[in-house]
């Protein structure tokens, strides 16, 4: 489901890149990106809310909107998929560990 | 029938399970065995020296530094801050009794009203907002000093937390051990996984300390840090090595983890402050 | 050029300071060697602080660790039995600048002294000890790692 | 007076071990936040005065760690004496310390 959205907006940005400026495709662009970057937002808040964020992923995001703001279109979807790949991976390791743990404790 | 078999006896070994877990006391008691079985040639009350327990190289170069530790630099400043008054005339005097002397025992402990742990370095700023200052920033710098020099006039004072007979306390308790033992971050370590299980060994050029002691010599002057660190600070750094997002000095989890941890070292001495690469 | 009251606070005081050094004995007017703590290399730096090239002893000890815990504190100690040392100085091959520190000794000095130094990177360090008119230098190697978490 | 010093008397040897608050920046490190040099910072000299005699001397460069540690042993000074030291640094500021040999 995310990679077949990411790879239309790769995509997208593709054909933006390739036309040259369009008002609308970038408003689209904009569109596009903000509910992505939101998306991935959520889930570095949700891995966060229960100590389970990793180190770098507040930092893609913030990088992937100085990209966008910079027109590097590309680049910043690729940050937002790393971080949203970060966001799941984080959320999946505490869903296991909650099982797991007990097994480490000395006997 | 196999499948029966099977039932019973998962429900057998989770009857065991349950009836085997007394609590914190079997916890520290198998969590101290580790230790002593792992490094039998550590004198026992050596673990308060965390690396340089079980590490004769930079043991000794540690015991250079210890000829003229640069913790002393904090030491002489929290004393001149500890002495200073406060606006409204009163000082940290008011609040740690004995001129705080010996007051480094004490923490941390579980304060059933507030239904929270409460660590050194927040009695501290307590202390503080109590009489009208602004508190100060939890990692270094001078809430660091004061706490290096409350510890050292109390360094060999014996680490003894009490858990007491309250549900929020053992929920502390437990929570600061689950964070301890959940691996985390991008490199999926948990505290133990490197501390505990692997302690000894080297992660590059560097030997992994064990946890038994961690609790005891803090804060610290690091070398990589050039200056003073509260134990919160080295937690912080720590989650932030395995790639996890480092939690703030002082948030729940961490005076939680600092809980259990010094539960786990009940029976050591104090020997704070401490230097460390 | 505009000198800050701050800079003149402090150059006040440096000069303050100078007068009253003055009334030392010798020992103390020699100026801080400038050159010598910016020279290149080890053997260069020992000519300039010495004006005599040196050799290598074995009366000359030299502690430091082999693998140092942490390049920005190494502990570094230096004897020597060898008789009337006048100087005894520190040196870190690899340094962009090699000579660490120099200890100036009296009458009333043993030849007995520690420091901590910073190293870049694994390099040889070497003591130099000025002993009469001839210099004895002694070498070991300390080795620099990157470190994991660190203590 | 931030140069804290420690004296130990033993068999007429006096071992002196001292620490100054300095932080010894070598001028090649950059500052992370301004991506500036931070300038060159360190101390040079310190000397160790007896009775108004010079015991000892020592030229630093910036390769001396934080926080300069130093050790010296003389012969001489009694128990109950003062020993002086000061030091300077490459701008000019001073710093004092003293130990009464114990």
């Amino acid at each position: 489901m995310k990679s077949i959205m990411l790879s239309k907006y790769f995509a997208s940005g593709l054909v933006t890149f390739t036309l040259g400026l369009c008002s609308a495709c970038m408003a689209a662009d904009q569109a596009d990106f903000d509910a992505l970057w939101n998306e991935a937002n959520e889930k570095r808040k949700a891995a966060a809310a229960i100590n389970y964020e990793w180190r770098d992923t507040g930092e893609f995001l913030e990088t992937a909107k100085k990209e966008q703001a910079a027109g590097n279109h590309t680049v910043a979807l690729a940050l937002i998929a790393k971080a949203l790949e970060q966001g799941s991976d984080a959320l999946a390791q505490a869903e296991r560990e909650k099982d797991l743990w007990q097994a480490r404790v000395p006997k | 029938m196999k499948g029966k078999i099977i039932l019973l006896s998962s429900i057998v070994l989770a009857t065991v399970g349950i009836s085997a877990y007394a609590g914190p006391e079997q916890d520290r008691v198998a969590f101290q065995k580790f230790f002593h079985d792992k490094f039998p040639r550590t004198p026992k009350a050596d673990f308060i020296n965390g690396i340089y327990s079980i590490d004769a190289a930079s043991r000794e170069q540690w015991l250079e530094i210890e000829e003229f530790p640069p913790y002393e630099i904090a030491i002489e400043e929290g004393e001149e801050l500890f002495n200073t008054s406060f606006k409204n005339g009163k000082s940290y005097a008011d609040c740690f009794e004995n001129d705080g002397k010996n007051s480094r025992k004490n923490y941390p402990y579980f304060d059933p009203k507030r239904a929270e742990v409460v660590t050194l370095e927040l009695a501290i700023n307590d202390c503080r907002v109590a009489n009208g200052e602004e508190p100060l920033k939890y990692a270094k710098g001078k809430l660091a000093a004061i706490s290096a020099y409350l510890s050292f006039v109390s360094r060999g004072e014996r680490i003894n937390v009490v858990i007491p007979d309250n549900a929020g306390a053992l929920q502390a308790y437990e929570n600061g051990k689950e964070f301890y033992y959940r691996k985390r971050g991008q490199l999926n370590f948990s505290c133990f996984d490197c501390h505990g299980a692997a302690s000894g060994q080297r992660v590059r050029a560097d030997r992994l300390s064990p946890a038994l002691g961690h609790v005891s010599h803090f804060p610290v002057y690091r070398s990589k840090w050039g200056g003073m660190g509260t134990l919160h600070r080295r937690f912080k750094g720590c989650n932030e090595q395995v790639r996890a997002k480092g939690l703030n000095p002082q948030s729940q989890a961490y005076k939680e983890l600092e809980y259990f941890l010094s539960y786990m070292s009940n029976g050591l001495e104090f020997n704070g402050p401490g230097a460390r690469k | 050029m505009k000198v800050s009251s701050t800079t003149r606070r402090a150059l006040l005081k440096s000069l303050t300071f100078m007068s009253a050094i003055v009334m030392m004995p010798k020992l103390v007017l020699a100026a801080w060697p400038k050159k010598a703590f910016e020279d290149d290399s080890v053997e260069a730096a020992i000519t300039e602080l010495y004006g005599t090239a040196s050799e290598p002893s074995d009366q000359v000890t030299l502690k430091a660790p082999d693998i140092a815990e942490n390049g920005a504190v190494v502990p570094i100690s230096v004897t020597t039995d060898l008789p009337n040392v006048e100087s005894i100085s520190i040196y870190v091959e690899q340094n962009p600048n090699p000579l660490a520190a120099t200890f100036e000794l009296s009458k009333s000095s043993l030849a007995d002294v520690s420091t901590r130094i910073k190293m870049g990177t694994t390099s040889n360090v070497t003591a130099a000890v000025k002993s009469g008119d001839k210099v004895y230098t002694v070498s070991r190697e300390v080795k620099v790692t990157i470190g994991g978490c660190g203590g | 007076m931030t140069i804290k010093v420690k004296a130990k008397l033993s068999d007429g040897v006096v071992n002196v071990k001292l620490l100054m608050k300095h932080p010894m920046e070598t001028g090649r490190r950059i500052d992370t936040a301004t991506g500036n040099k931070i300038p060159a910072h360190h101390v040079n000299e310190l000397t160790c005065t007896w009775k108004g005699e010079v015991l000892f001397r020592s030229n630093l460069g910036p390769a001396v760690s934080k926080n300069p540690y130093l050790s010296f042993k003389v012969k001489g000074p009694k128990s109950g004496d003062e020993l002086l030291f000061s030091s300077v640094d490459n701008k000019g500021e001073t710093d004092q310390g003293k130990v009464i040999i114990p």
